[in-house]
């Protein structure tokens, strides 16, 4: 065995056992903490995977917003902890999912096992057909090109689940500020960072947008950062958050998929098809798009995790 | 020449896995959450520092070593503040109007 | 020297490992995030002998933003602490 | 055994595990973190078919690892949602429990949401 492949298997274990920690610790607020450990420690497995954008995705995703999330969910649900602790499904229950899941972990692997060889792959595809976009990142010509329909119906799902937790506000309060109004001192430390994080993130995120376009990175991994930035400048009290009825705030969520479906329609016009891009301006334009999205995608992740509409406006 | 970097590299690399060490035994053997705190920092700034300062001279490029040393910078502004806000929620002093700023008084 | 990288890379995977022990233990909150930091810490470093060892150089850019996010948690955990001390402007 | 089987039994292995705590765990915030854990199994196994596809120069087929990061932006904003409904449930009934005939809490009355 080499020192590789033992270090292999090593990660794979203790990513199993922070798993395991996340579904067995008995309080919900140490369990979300071990998901975030696992997020952090996932992105090691896809750079392992050679999957250095999916890295990028889980490094913001999993240890970053989605940690924000889930954290905060926790600290404020802890009160509900006991009484609902108490409604544990009967044994028959649990030794049922027991082995439901074990039979599906079980034909999970077996099929992991059994995977064709050699495997079946659309990697010569992808690289006989770079030239048309002329982006050197495959995963991004994937995502913007080969199969934009996705890309373009995710953004649309972004904005759905946007929505769908805007509604959630009182009727009173609809076109209000989403979350509590955040305060902190404003001399203190977490109003320091708020003041010195951000250009050095927004810079970073635009630079990981950037080199998406021939290396690993794009339009969601520098969003996510942006997002986070503003985040933390939200939650120092630094400024508030929009009213959700702004209009120009609107304007910025839909840019994203309206150019996009913009783009995808002028295709029948002047490509073949739908979102069809000409050869001679496909760079461009999937800049463009990429521009917007990034814009779209930021706005869009910082409104839901600051939550539905708690204040009405000017509150 | 290459011989030198090399040894610049494995010291500074296992001088960080030292610090790793060091960070991880206090975080599991001090008593109380203070100290424990102090133990992190060290691995924080020093482990991931002598890290980066060993993968620098392997980096190949300045783009790359730049790149480096920007992780480094950032991981010691970002964790050296989430520090202090993890101690003064430990230790109960957001309420305390007197402790609260840790800045040069206005 | 891909060797020595490999085998550090392996120690201080086994020193995350380690650090999960206080994940498990606590006891107080502030534990568990002072671990999950050691552990985003350690994961940077581990992030960055990974993309030397397989040669990989936009690992760095994973590292640089993990470098970034890590910290996002534990902020989050400091704000929703304060939100139910008495200073704070009530949310729920 | 190469390196992307040791994470594909890995990814199945974890997906096991978050059909558990979704199934037997009676915690709204719980069952929506082992969800996460569940579909992270699943893209886990994905990785495996994008390295086993390695080819052209690629170092993994590139059309898996887009469907991956596509799917890890839905999964989040399910998240997303699911978190929020769920705060909005325990803002109206004081509660955080999915059981209907919740013990008496303070206005159970979900109607009034």
């Amino acid at each position: 065995m080499t020192v590789a492949s033992a270090l292999e298997m090593a990660l794979a274990a203790v990513v199993l056992g922070v798993a395991t920690w996340t579904i067995a610790a008995r309080e919900t607020f140490a369990a979300v903490v071990g998901f975030v450990t696992y997020g952090l420690l996932l992105a090691l497995i896809w750079v392992r995977l050679d999957a250095v954008d999916v890295a990028l995705v889980e490094a913001a995703i999993g240890g970053g917003l989605g940690g924000v999330l889930l954290l905060g969910a926790a600290a404020r649900l802890r009160v509900t902890e006991t009484p609902t602790a108490t409604e544990r499904p009967s044994a028959t229950v649990r030794v049922g999912a027991a082995l439901l899941s074990a039979a599906v972990a079980a034909a999970l692997a077996t099929g992991v096992i059994l995977l064709p060889d050699p495997a079946p792959t659309l990697a010569p595809a992808a690289a006989a057909n770079a030239t048309a976009t002329g982006l050197g990142n495959p995963v991004t010509n994937v995502l913007m090109a080969f199969r934009a329909m996705d890309t373009m119906l995710e953004k649309v799902v972004l904005l759905l689940a946007l929505v769908g937790v805007w509604s959630l506000a009182p009727d009173r309060l609809w076109g209000g500020h989403p979350g509590p109004r955040h305060r902190a001192d404003p001399l203190g430390t977490l109003a320091f960072l708020a003041r010195l994080l951000p250009p050095v993130g927004i810079v970073v995120g635009i630079y990981v947008f950037w080199t998406g376009k021939d290396h690993p990175g794009g339009a969601f991994q520098g969003g996510t950062i942006l997002a986070a930035m503003w985040l933390l400048v939200m939650m120092a009290g630094i400024a508030d958050a929009p009213q959700v009825s702004s209009r120009r705030l609107r304007i910025v969520l839909i840019a994203g998929p309206g150019i996009f479906l913009a783009v995808g329609l002028a295709g029948f016009a002047i490509g073949s098809a739908f979102l069809a891009y000409p050869v001679a301006y496909a760079k461009p334009l999937i800049l463009g798009i990429e521009v917007a999205m990034t814009l779209t995608i930021a706005a869009t992740l910082g409104l839901l995790l600051a939550g539905a509409p708690e204040r009405s406006a000017g509150q | 020449m290459s011989v030198a970097v090399d040894i610049i590299t494995i010291v500074a690399i296992t001088a960080g896995a030292f610090f790793f060490l060091a960070g991880t035994v206090g975080l599991l053997r001090f008593p109380d959450t203070l100290t424990r705190l102090h133990a992190l920092t060290k691995a924080d700034n020093l482990g991931l520092g002598l890290v980066v300062l060993g993968l620098v001279p392997q980096a190949g490029s300045l783009r790359g070593g730049l790149k480096l040393l920007c992780v480094w910078a950032l991981a010691l502004l970002a964790g050296a503040m989430v520090s202090q806000l993890i101690a003064r929620e430990a230790s109960g002093q957001r309420g305390d109007p007197a402790m609260r700023h840790d800045g040069p008084p206005p | 020297m891909i060797e020595f990288m490999t085998t550090v890379l392996g120690f201080i995977l086994a020193m995350l490992a380690l650090g999960l022990v206080r994940i498990l233990r606590g006891p107080a909150d502030a534990d568990r995030m002072m671990a999950a930091q050691l552990i985003g810490t350690g994961g940077i470093a581990a992030l960055l002998l990974l993309g030397t060892v397989t040669a990989v150089p936009a690992t760095v850019d994973v590292a640089l933003t993990l470098a970034l996010l890590a910290t996002f948690a534990s902020i989050a955990f400091v704000k929703k602490g304060r939100a139910n001390a008495p200073d704070s402007t009530g949310d729920a | 055994m190469s390196a992307a089987i040791v994470f594909g039994l890995c990814g199945a292995a974890v997906a096991g595990l978050g059909l558990y705590g979704l199934i037997a765990d009676p915690r709204p915030l719980r069952k929506i973190v082992a969800f996460n854990l569940l579909g992270s199994g699943v893209f886990m196994v994905f990785g495996v078919v994008a390295r086993r596809g390695a080819a052209s120069g690629f170092g993994g087929d590139p059309v898996p690892q887009a469907l991956v990061i596509t799917g890890v932006v839905v999964a989040f904003s399910a998240t997303a949602l699911a978190v929020a409904l769920l705060l909005r449930l325990f803002q109206v009934t004081g509660s955080a429990t999915l059981n209907t005939e919740a013990p008496a809490g303070t206005g159970t009355d979900p109607a009034d949401a």
